[in-house]
């Protein structure tokens, strides 16, 4: 099993969950985080002074999946996310030796 | 028949009264009016509400999520402090009869209210009105300063310094301008600084004071490339906007009367902050691309403030022009104070109220004329002899809040310290200080 | 002895003024009331008050995180700029006197208050007060509209849209009812649209007006299904509560005297408002199975702006009978213009305002019969009379408002557009439009 | 020549007129005076203002996330409740006469406000402003209790306690102390309890009634051990400082009339409320280490509590000593609570205003006293009468609020049941209840 | 070592939080996420309007332990997690190649 | 390519960030987490009750880095983030299989 992390735009964030239920995958743990990258923070200016904000919202998607799923997840992921400008985000793929559903104590790819 | 006649101190802090012709305006010595007593009693609760919670939300917005208790606690505690001093002994100081030091100092014959009933009147309404509509003000200006040195100063040392400066720069100072002291009618130069609502008496002091308050404490750490934009806007917006309305309290209520004078001054204290935040939000959207939400509340009260002391001397026009000067300089004043002179004066205490005070003040001689709208000169004084008198008003008290500021912070510097150690202000005040969080959402 | 007296121009804006059988209440012309003036300050701190914060809050709660601070400027621009034009000429639109075309128009006599001083009356308040009150109407009535177009109207389109409708809506309105002009009495309707604190001048403008701008605006990105829950109910309600103590100052201000005809107007104001907060809640819990607070204060709205028009007109029994009604009838309109309709009037101002506006202003009709505990019915007046001039009145200024803000929206769209772009819309207008967030906790 | 005079039931809630020597103050029957109507319809907004949002906002700040809808929709559901409620015919059982029985119950003469017109009177004002100040009253009230049973009760149950409690403990107690029942004057106990702002009435009522429920409702789940800190202090201290604000209609209003008793009774009011919030903060200070911004503001209300009854009655003094002990006492009695009595009054309604009104009913016995700057005792009484009269007062309402209180909660428990399940409570009633989240941010 | 991940009903971290302890796991770092599963959102109703809500407030888990105590931790949350009811949440199992103390430079399982 | 999860005190964000920069990492995600440890939460004292707070407020970074780079960064973050008091913090690493960088579809080190 794999786990998916993915690093998105927050307002693309109902795409992505619907490209993936598309797919078939119907569970996801989303959460906002702050990103740093090459899509830079931005100046506000309250009363004539700059500050820097150097992280820009982002939302992060944790998704566990079959091995066999990997590939799709991340495609679905890329055409759903992408808007072709900087600060897209990213996808990070992980190793995951176990899951288990806490409810049933099931494991495994049936966890998922 | 429309005259401004200059009334001694019984007749209270704007100073001034307007009289219309007939006998329903009539103000005889010792008899209540209780139209009157019900405006001064709403506009007491007005000006109450200015601070607790209107500025302390709008300051408590503008700080770091770590710091927006300590903000509330700030104007909190010395809103309670400067109310049991003021029934102590900073009323008599400010409101009494000094006696041979009347110039200077009230004396000590109303301390703790003595001799004052519930039916004693000053002018036409209770003196128990009167002391709590001047009481309001008393709490809000030491909680103007609180904006400089927000985020950095110890607990203990606001309360000492709100304390001794209440003392020897507040009472004082109401003392000389509406206390029948020095610079009132008849002392020091002649016909009396006007100052209808504050633009010295508040906005001068504290802005001033302020400004030294934020270099003897020192900069915030990381100031100015690491500080973080206001946390919570919205609690800004909804402060800005409570000081808007208790401000009707503030201005139209110290005409001391519910009669047209109340209504003009309400009038040009309204268009004043309109305009002036228009002009805010008009240079910000220029010059910075983008008009905010933080910029057109700080033009509110740079127009506010602006319109305190002319409120009572000036017409539609005074009122309109104040707000266009005063959004303008306060605007322009803002980044200078911070930038050029590298005053870390962190809620910009100085650059709006003190300038905006003091442009005000200066406005006042001019507009206060007829042609221009205005409610009349002092008999026989011309334009210029008022602009002398209001820029000698200034700096008189100017210079003795600057100088008893620093003195005050000086011996606290060396007693208890002004300033939290490094790791606290790095933590945060809220938790450190006060032992709470501001949101566990 | 109980007798309504309808008044000229002179008497302002509620047209009524509420009789007294003893000379303390003998209306004299030139002698001002300080008592009367002393709650027209009030009221209009108190009016003020539900835009600045109220209203703001109230919507800023409803709308998404990225947007609240947008609709925080809305509100607060739109106040600004409100009051300017008020001062301006729009007070001399409403209130002045147009000459031959008075029943049009109140003519150019007043602008920038000319030729009114502090001691100038209206009525037995002074000119300045009333101009102060009356102009928190005209602050509020374009900050309701603004529920119609949150979260993606162009700030510009906003201002320009303000402005003009502000023009061409909102001081002809006020001018044809409260400023003698041609639905007041005497005028086109005979005896006169009764409307006590602005059930149209106020609501249904802003109501049909905000079904205009919802349409010409377009509907949010994702309506109806992608659109997320209020991001604060604790700010609405906040909002909502300073709505209905400030609402106190509408409709009982709108007497213009501190007496019954203000204490009668404030108790049904306030018996309608928690009725119709009952009945919401009710019908929520009985329909959806929870009865919600943002459901029980939108309630609580739609009493007040039905109650409005009636305020002066009837008993505690009109006040709950407007409650019931408002309640219910605003209840089912809100979804059926969203999903029947399919408008995207997002914080629902049309089925809200305009929706109780117009019930409270037949209701006026029925329950100012004396047998319902009504002051009474114009002389020689049925009630079937007093219906159809009310839905005369309805008609009329509801088409008014339809065609000219259709006018102007389109005005705008062809010249600097209504709508943000698409990217705008869905990054927020908060940091996109005024570079700020609302939070940064 | 100053003097108190009592007057009868028609003479109001305060039961206590100030009189000074001119013809100004005279009270005539049926002549309205303007002015005092000005200062009560203005109380009136001050008072609603306090529980819609103040007492909500206050409440709603310390508890969980979670619930912080569920209290606010508890003092706005209640609000509304209280108020229709108060029309039909609490307002009836509290103020009208009880004929035969009016001892005990104020009857149904005034049912719906029955033979009340906008031009009737009470004392000088007109009864519909009478009607709606006292309806502030009763909405506060039952809020109050809100704090002893948050984050746990069922809403159903919250409305029918509240709605059988009104009827059953606040109006009979309104009547036996304001409304000529047989606590005031010439009634069970001579010169009557002297209750000038609603010590007993609202207080002592709410507070052991509070006691009462905490003990039936029962524990929060964890408690209390695993309760979490106040989710927002920030909303804690904007509902504080409105409440403050809001008490100067409640306490200076309760004069009913715009003079030197409201005046006398808003300084005392203040002094009181600022002097006790030192008292919190000072302790907390000393004991626990860090002055917290919640504690200053529950000493803030511990003061004003206590001075309620006493208001109309002491100098400056007797404010001064309210607060002190105000402060110490409930400073004292809130972990005594909690703790000792290991009793869940969530909001510590008990031990702040129920200890808070009882120390303050003592109190004006005391600071009553000319000699300790009061306004003076009843004629031929002396200390001691009245000590023992307010302490009968105390005890006699307080048994009946609590057994009544009993009463219901039993009822209810055995029929719709008074907790929600512990799954809603752990989800929080937020969601569960309402179908809402307090903020998603 | 293994980095733990478990995602949970929020009413249940205290219990979660404790049953680790008692097995001598003195070190966690939660975070509040929003989970999309089996167990749906739900729809709030506002004024007529249907919004829904997709996601449910979750809180997440991380917790870095030595391998051998890996089984035991996670039966430690299920027992404390689990109420038995849809939604109860997932744990994940990911191999983790280092844990340093940032303080003492102590790594390895000391580090934890 | 590793993910490096690092738990430090959430005033040390700015340093740890630039000192990341500096040995040219310029991307990060980073979010707000509440930590439990041997630093123990507090006690917040209400009206004389007290409240346990256990769980402290940290902030949490990720940082996807190649292989090689995986020391420096390490090092980068102790040395930043250390203040040498209980609640430092800690630094996990975890291996990582893929990255994606979503706008462009690069892949591996290149998208990070
Ligand atoms: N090395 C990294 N490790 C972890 N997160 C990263 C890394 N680089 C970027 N990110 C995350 O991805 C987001 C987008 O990256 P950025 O460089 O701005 O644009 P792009 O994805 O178009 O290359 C950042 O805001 C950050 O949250
Ligand atoms: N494939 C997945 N990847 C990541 N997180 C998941 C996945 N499936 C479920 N979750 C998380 O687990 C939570 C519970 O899952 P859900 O399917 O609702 O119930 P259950 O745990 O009883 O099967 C979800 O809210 C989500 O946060
Ligand atoms: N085993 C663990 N798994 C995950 N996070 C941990 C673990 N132990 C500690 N943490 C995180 O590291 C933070 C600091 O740990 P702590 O034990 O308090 O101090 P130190 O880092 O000095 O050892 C904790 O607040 C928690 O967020």
């Amino acid at each position: 099993m794999k786990l998916i992390v993915a690093v998105i735009k927050p307002s693309r964030l109902d795409q992505v969950r619907e490209a993936l239920t598309e797919i078939g995958i119907e569970g996801m743990t989303a959460s906002e985080v702050k990103g740093y990258g090459r899509q830079k923070g931005h100046k506000e200016i309250y009363r004539g002074s700059e500050y820097t904000v150097n992280f820009v919202p982002k939302v992060k998607i944790e998704i566990a999946v079959a091995d066999e799923l990997a590939e799709r997840a991340m495609q679905a992921i890329r055409d759903a996310a992408g808007t072709g400008q900087i600060g897209d985000g990213k996808i990070f793929v992980l190793p995951m030796e176990a899951a288990v559903r806490i409810r049933t104590g099931e494991s495994g790819n049936n966890a998922l | 028949m429309r005259a401004i006649l200059k009334c001694g101190s019984l007749m209270g802090p704007a100073g001034l009264v307007f009289m219309a012709g007939t006998p329903a305006f009539a103000q005889e010595g010792g008899v209540l009016n209780g139209a009157n007593t019900a405006w001064i009693l709403t506009s007491t609760a007005l000006v109450l509400f200015m601070t607790l919670p209107g500025l302390a939300l709008f300051y408590g917005g503008l700080v770091h999520t770590r710091n927006v208790l300590s903000v509330l606690m700030h104007c909190f505690a010395v809103a309670c402090l400067a109310s049991v001093l003021w029934l102590a002994f900073l009323y008599s100081f400010a409101f009494g009869d000094g006696g041979s030091a009347n110039a200077f100092f009230g004396g000590f014959g109303k301390i703790f209210l003595a001799g004052v009933a519930a039916d004693s009147l000053w002018g036409d309404i209770p003196e128990t009105v009167f002391f709590m509509f001047q009481m309001t003000f008393a709490i809000i200006t030491p909680a103007l300063i609180v904006g400089a040195f927000v985020e950095r100063m110890k607990f203990s040392a606001v309360l000492w310094f709100s304390t001794l400066w209440l003392i020897v720069v507040y009472a004082p100072a109401a003392h000389w301008i509406w206390g029948g002291g020095m610079l009132s009618d008849g002392g020091l130069l002649g016909m009396g600084v006007r100052d209808f609502a504050g633009g010295i008496v508040v906005h001068v002091t504290a802005g001033t004071s302020a400004l030294v308050a934020a270099v003897m404490v020192g900069k915030r750490r990381g100031f100015p490339g690491e500080i973080t934009p206001p946390h919570s806007p919205v609690l800004t917006m909804m402060g800005a906007a409570m000081l808007w309305v208790g401000w009707f309290g503030f201005n139209a209520g110290s005409a001391l009367t519910s009669d047209g004078a109340a209504g003009m001054a309400m009038t040009v204290t309204h268009i004043s902050a309109a305009t002036a935040s228009l002009v805010w939000m008009g240079l910000e959207w220029l010059r910075y691309g983008k008009p905010s939400l933080i910029g057109i509340v700080t033009g509110m009260v740079a127009g506010l403030a602006t319109v305190t002391p002319a409120s009572g001397f000036v017409g539609p026009l005074g009122g309109f022009v104040c707000g266009l000067a005063g959004g303008a300089i306060c605007f322009f004043a803002t980044p200078w104070v911070k930038h050029r002179l590298g005053i870390d004066d962190s809620l910009d205490v100085f650059a709006v109220h003190g300038m905006g005070g003091m442009t005000g003040t200066m406005m006042t001689a001019i507009f206060a004329v007829p042609a221009l709208g205005g409610l009349g000169l002092a008999e026989g004084a011309s334009i210029g002899d008022h602009l002398f008198v209001q820029a000698a008003g200034i700096v008189i008290v100017a210079l003795w809040s600057v100088v008893i500021s620093f003195v005050i912070l000086k011996a606290i510097d060396l007693t208890i310290g002004l300033r939290v150690s490094p790791e606290v202000e790095t933590e945060g005040l809220d938790i450190t200080t006060h032992g709470e969080r501001g949101y566990s959402l």
